[in-house]
């Protein structure tokens, strides 16, 4: 297990972040998070051609550069850091995931490469209205008909819904539970009987829909009711992207607060040199460099095909929750009634923290499923 | 203040049998809200605390709670009670010089002029006495510069309580003097100020050369400090207010609806505080209707919850009730902002493992038309509004426990001492 | 509900704590503890003569002094503070109890007398090896043979089981399960076939015991089968009464680590001048009075019959032992390496914290518990 | 101090060849413990990244590693290396004369004599330069008076490490001493201090004019607390010799023996370190046995603990990569101590819900043989020892996270500054 960056790796993460520094300053998160869409086109196509990040972990027989998780996961701490507007979680990381590990090699040389070159932007809509992040929430049916499968049913929650291009839906047989039936469709976004609706997110940085299916056709990807076990492994690896993206967050909080408190001064002192101040940030530096640790290291498992991967993913999963919304809730206390203000950047993490920590399920969930699946 | 103290020669009998003649005769629910306060606050019987001189009668507390008896049996209604005019009104009746007291206190009860209170600045929260707005003599009248936040109803306030540096070569308690300011005019410039929950409760408030009368010191030049103690120690009565008028929620008549709708003006930007204290009272229905009730780790969120709620309730019960038995307030009523926060923190958290997913949402799309959304981005507000926790359990520990203060860094002349640059 | 105590508790509380000061320096509490039987039996007799305390809450019919409630907690949380060595809550909340709860008027007109006086020491043996603190736990058997019944099993975690003079046995009949099927028996400590083992404690002010009966001979108390809700009862007081004397070591314990807070200098400052340790008491403070207010509040609803006592009682149990035991890992916190001597008194209240933690269930249970009995 | 650096010319494959011959002529398990280690001292592959002057070869951290390894091919005992004999060793190594190197370092290599660290004071544990145990020069010796605690094997120590204060006029970094005391002597008297947890793994150390002779000052007077520094850079190395010793535990033969009965002796006052610790380890079998593993509430908590202490190992390991890949120690390394404290009360949590009404016992009715109950009372030692979380968190915040120092009370005359009266 390695437990360092190599050169390369850290060389990759400095470009990446002078590209969003550049490209992702607040006042761009806050102009595109108004709008409906919530990302910039331009921004998306130069970070697809000039980095190729859409293609960072495809396969290179299918259009990509052939990294792995941990290159993913470097790119997705940055987004977090410098929370970043574009579809890259719902197409470079769900959509892309459930391909490679549901569909068969063919389809995945028909769906990948314009993925991996940016031109699509798939996502994947697996939860309901039950909000369940599981197969077992799965609901929607396809049925066969005349050769042709009719999906019927509500997806929630779904990343990106309503711009995505390309929709990879998990539906399941008529008559069957749990993780039997389940089957990845794709879903052509001006599909018959299919109605998209934006749903209003409390982090306008994650646009999410409402997708209704009403007999909506669907061309199944893979084996017919055998999705649950990639759906089971994108999932894993979509939590330690996502416990990745949590932590560069949590750093950016951290790096607010303590500079806020070096720089502000009350009763003739920097706040800093408070001990309330002062030990508040030491213990929000443990709980961020924990996380770090989880999510660095689940990548590495990912990266490394360890049969531990589910619990490490709920590991990693649950330790960055909990470390974003403390860093959060601190960054905010510690700014003081600035740092409640619509103007201060700090509500823009604490959304995205808010919205993180129950994305894929929860923090008690995730540490339900370590313990199923970790043997003591 | 001696003559707040001018206590009346009625005992409970007499003075219960005035009141009512009085009521008897002229309360009348057809007058104006303005026509009723006006007469009220003449016949002494606005303000019965008060001294005879000012709207008052002079008596104690105890007999004042007879009063208010016998205008609630008759859904009387009482003077201008809500926001900031309160505080001004308490502050000028014991700080203010008597044609001070004559120009404004009437006006106050009456609810003519509106007030606000311009203590807190950018780089002055936790450290209030560290203010930097100035307020220099030329000669004739005050110049003010500086700016002012945290501000509450300023875009329609006729005046401001303001709190402004004229010394800054004293330690810095002493360098401040006490105004009142006219907000109505081209010196002063008010902005609303957004939350991260959206709503815009507060203002900044900016002054470029605004001007203040030489007459409209309260108090003296360099008391400003004293003055403000006397105005924070009314602070925080909202709830006492709402109580008030909400027994008249239901009534009918043009006086009721004129105060409804000053009420409601008051409290338009307290709209969301409910939800920043957490909702607890929630909790219960949400986790039944969601199922979370039947999940065994989130059953001990919620209980944990409970004790935190149902203790800090009962935490203040005894302080109350050890000061209505006349025995010395204990450590109780210190506690209630601290546990406040720690309960609307715990809630926050037990209302997102409830909603799961529904807590990424919001608006009419976050469960009960929004207000789950609404707890999750106001909850951060309790720990720092008011007094941060930080504050809190500073005075917790060196008023309640008595330990020693820290080492102070601002004791010198105000101009040399380290402060924001804004 | 009342939320302050009249002039006479005050009064009452008063003499207690002259009494307690006096007798019960630790000093003592060292000497007691190291002591097989645990108490000084002339301080007994004092605390008997003199305050009439074993008598608190006994009916006047029977001796007893026929206070309540709030009276009894008030004496327990003077106990908890100055860790009196007795076995007062093994023979007055515990027995004293369960016999004016499960025993006929002519039982209880025996079996109270004596107890009141102080002449008699009686405990209550429910839990068992398994550790349950409630009905269901109950596996030792009554059995009836030629009119006697005699009971077989082992009782375990009996306060002062060995040094006790009249045992108050929980037993079931044989076949039945959980609440069903209880009754009391008053057992004599010299009954054929009855071993008292000491336990060695943790809190060696808490002197615990196994008793195994074998065809051990008992009397009934009360009706037979139908000691389950008389056992409830008990054990709301009980937990009542333990949460009043938890909070009264948690009181002890925040003096104590205030005191010595003023008094140690470091860095030239006393340490209660330094943030870390002013706040860390500020939040002992808050958790210490949220502590009593639901240990004061629990013992008025007892007083007053309450009928959501079971719930208020869990409440109670749950909220002290978490503060007790948070004022004690503070408390050592605040003194640093002395805190943790054997010299230094505070680990004798850390001991009594975690042993009074787990003692009638733990705060996990009886939050479990007061989800169960509280409608929402 | 040039001559530690005096790099030899060895490159790896001579130094392996000349340690290996070295080794096949020298090594022979039928020697006693210190007839072998003097003769090891002597040919310099006893230390041998110290000097060739003193029991060294003078080559770099690398090339000692093959020295090592190489060692530990044929299973060859090295020097004593547990206990404060160790820092004994490289303090005066850096900081004592030729004359004090001559005097004492053989003899704490081949453990011929064992030392104590006479460093923290009952009033002054924090703060370790407040330091008020003085030494005073009679024209002819020191006088020491004054009282050590927190002393490890000072009831069989034959010197002592004491730092002690010579001049109380100036600031109290500068006022202190480092001395080298004979043990043996009739003003030092030494008590053992029992735990909470019935264990007595220290002492207190008394001194009632105790005498040095004036050449055993380390360095020069008034610069103990620079040497102190040395001294405390090499502490918390005991894991590093458990390691070593570890590897030969199997081994049978009478230098073997000897080396364990020593070894035992060293770490005979941390036999309940691993408690204070929490034994996270036995976690899972415990809640297995007892069926705790079955309650929902409890899953969760063991959760948060796996959690904890997995990502502080690994959080250690990475800090270990770091360092290997040459790059300068992250902020990783200073959390450890906090860390292990939180992870050391959570498992202490842990262990009493699955333990229930068996958490009430102790000793042989305590499970596992009493390990639960150590556990439980040892585990508050974590966050005091070796500097209190406190103290951590200020460290963490003042030299990673660059946060200012707070101001200081003490930094004039010791004399004048505030103590503690002991």
């Amino acid at each position: 297990m390695q437990f360092s960056f190599s050169d390369e790796q850290d060389q990759f993460r400095a470009i990446i972040q002078r590209f969003l520094r550049e490209k992702s300053p607040t006042t761009e998160v806050r102009r595109l998070m108004a709008t409906e869409r919530g990302y910039d086109s331009e921004v998306w196509r130069q970070l697809a051609e000039q980095l190729g990040l859409p293609a960072i972990h495809i396969p290179e027989v299918h259009g990509g550069s052939g990294f792995g998780p941990v290159e993913l996961c470097i790119v997705m701490e940055e987004f977090g850091r410098y929370l970043l507007c574009a579809p890259y979680f719902a197409s470079s990381v769900l959509a892309t995931t459930a391909i490679m590990n549901g569909a068969t090699a063919a389809e995945q040389a028909e769906l990948l490469p314009p993925i991996a070159s940016g031109e699509r932007i798939a996502t994947l809509a697996f939860t309901e209205p039950n909000g369940r992040w599981d197969a077992t929430g799965v609901e929607l049916t396809a049925d066969l008909a005349g050769g042709d499968y009719l999906l019927s049913g509500t997806k929630s929650f779904v990343l990106d819904g309503c711009s995505a291009e390309l929709l990879i839906v998990v539906a399941r047989e008529p008559g069957t539970s749990g993780s039997q039936g389940l089957s990845f469709f794709r879903v052509e976004p001006d599909a018959a009987g299919l109605v998209r609706e934006q749903l209003q997110s409390m982090d306008a940085t994650r646009k999410l829909a409402r997708l209704t299916f009403t007999n909506t056709p669907g061309i199944l990807l893979g084996e017919l009711g055998s999705a649950a076990a990639a759906l089971s492994r994108t999932l894993s690896l979509a939590a330690i992207a996502l416990a990745n993206e949590m932590v560069g967050g949590a750093q950016a909080l951290l790096d607010s607060a303590v500079s806020y408190a070096k720089m502000r001064v009350q009763f003739g002192r920097t706040i800093g040199s408070f001990q309330a101040i002062k030990h508040k940030c030491a213990d929000m530096l443990l709980e961020v460099e924990s996380a770090k640790s989880a999510a660095y290291y689940a990548a590495q498992a990912a990266a490394d095909n360890d049969s531990d991967l589910p619990a490490l993913a709920s590991l990693a999963k649950a330790c960055a929750s909990d470390a974003y919304m403390h860093t959060a809730a601190s960054c905010i206390q510690i700014h003081g009634g600035i740092g409640f203000t619509w103007e201060n950047d700090t509500h823009l993490w604490f959304k995205r923290a808010k919205s993180s920590e129950v994305f894929l399920g929860d923090p008690s969930y995730h540490r339900e499923l370590l313990m199923q699946n970790r043997e003591l | 203040m001696a003559e707040s103290n001018n206590m009346s020669n009625y005992d409970e009998a007499s003075l219960r049998a005035e009141v009512t003649a009085w009521l008897a005769a002229n309360w009348d629910p057809q007058l104006s809200l303005i026509d009723w306060r006006t007469r009220l606050t003449e016949s002494g019987w606005a303000m019965p605390q008060w001294p005879a001189q000012w709207y008052g009668k002079g008596v104690s507390a105890q007999l004042a709670a007879v009063v208010a008896e016998e205008f609630a049996a008759v859904n009387a209604l009482g003077v201008a009670s809500g926001g900031p005019g309160r505080l001004a009104a308490v502050t000028i009746l014991e700080h203010g010089s008597d044609a001070q007291k004559a120009q404004y206190l009437q006006r106050i009860l009456t609810g003519e002029d509106a007030w606000c209170q311009l203590f807190s600045e950018p780089g002055s929260g936790s450290d209030l006495a560290g203010s930097t707005t100035r307020a220099d003599f030329d000669g004739s009248q005050w110049l003010i510069n500086g700016q002012k936040v945290w501000t509450t109803s300023a875009h329609h306030a006729t005046y401001g309580l303001l709190v402004a540096r004229t010394d800054w070569d004293v330690p810095k308690h002493q360098g401040l003097s006490y105004f009142v300011l006219d907000m109505q005019q081209p010196g002063v410039e008010v902005h609303q100020l957004r939350q991260m929950n959206g709503h815009a409760s507060f203002n900044e408030v900016f002054f470029t050369d605004a001007r203040i009368a030489a007459d409209q010191v309260l108090s003296k030049v360099g008391n400003g400090w004293q003055v403000a103690l006397t105005t924070l120690a009314h602070e925080r009565r909202l709830a006492d207010v709402l109580r008030a008028t909400a027994a008249r929620s239901k009534l009918e008549g043009p006086i009721y609806e004129e105060e409804r709708a000053e009420t409601a003006i008051v409290m338009e930007p307290y709209q969301w505080y409910p939800q920043r204290a957490g909702r607890v009272d929630l909790v219960g229905a949400r986790a039944k209707s969601t199922g979370a009730i039947n999940d065994p780790a989130i059953r001990q969120e919620i209980a944990k919850l409970l004790i935190m709620s149902q203790t800090a309730e009962w935490t203040a019960r005894r302080a109350r009730a050890a000061q209505e038995h006349g025995r010395p307030q204990g450590p109780e009523g210190s506690l209630g902002k601290l546990a406040s926060s720690n309960v609307a923190r715990a809630a926050s958290h037990v209302h997102t493992l409830i909603s799961g997913a529904d807590a990424m949402l919001t608006g009419s799309d976050s469960p009960l038309d929004g207000i789950i959304a609404e707890i999750l981005v106001s909850v951060p507000a309790i720990s720092i509004a008011g007094g941060t926790d930080e504050i809190q359990r500073n005075i917790i520990a060196e008023r309640v426990l008595g330990m020693a203060k820290e080492p102070r860094a601002d004791t010198g002349p105000f101009r040399d001492v380290p402060k924001n640059t804004v």
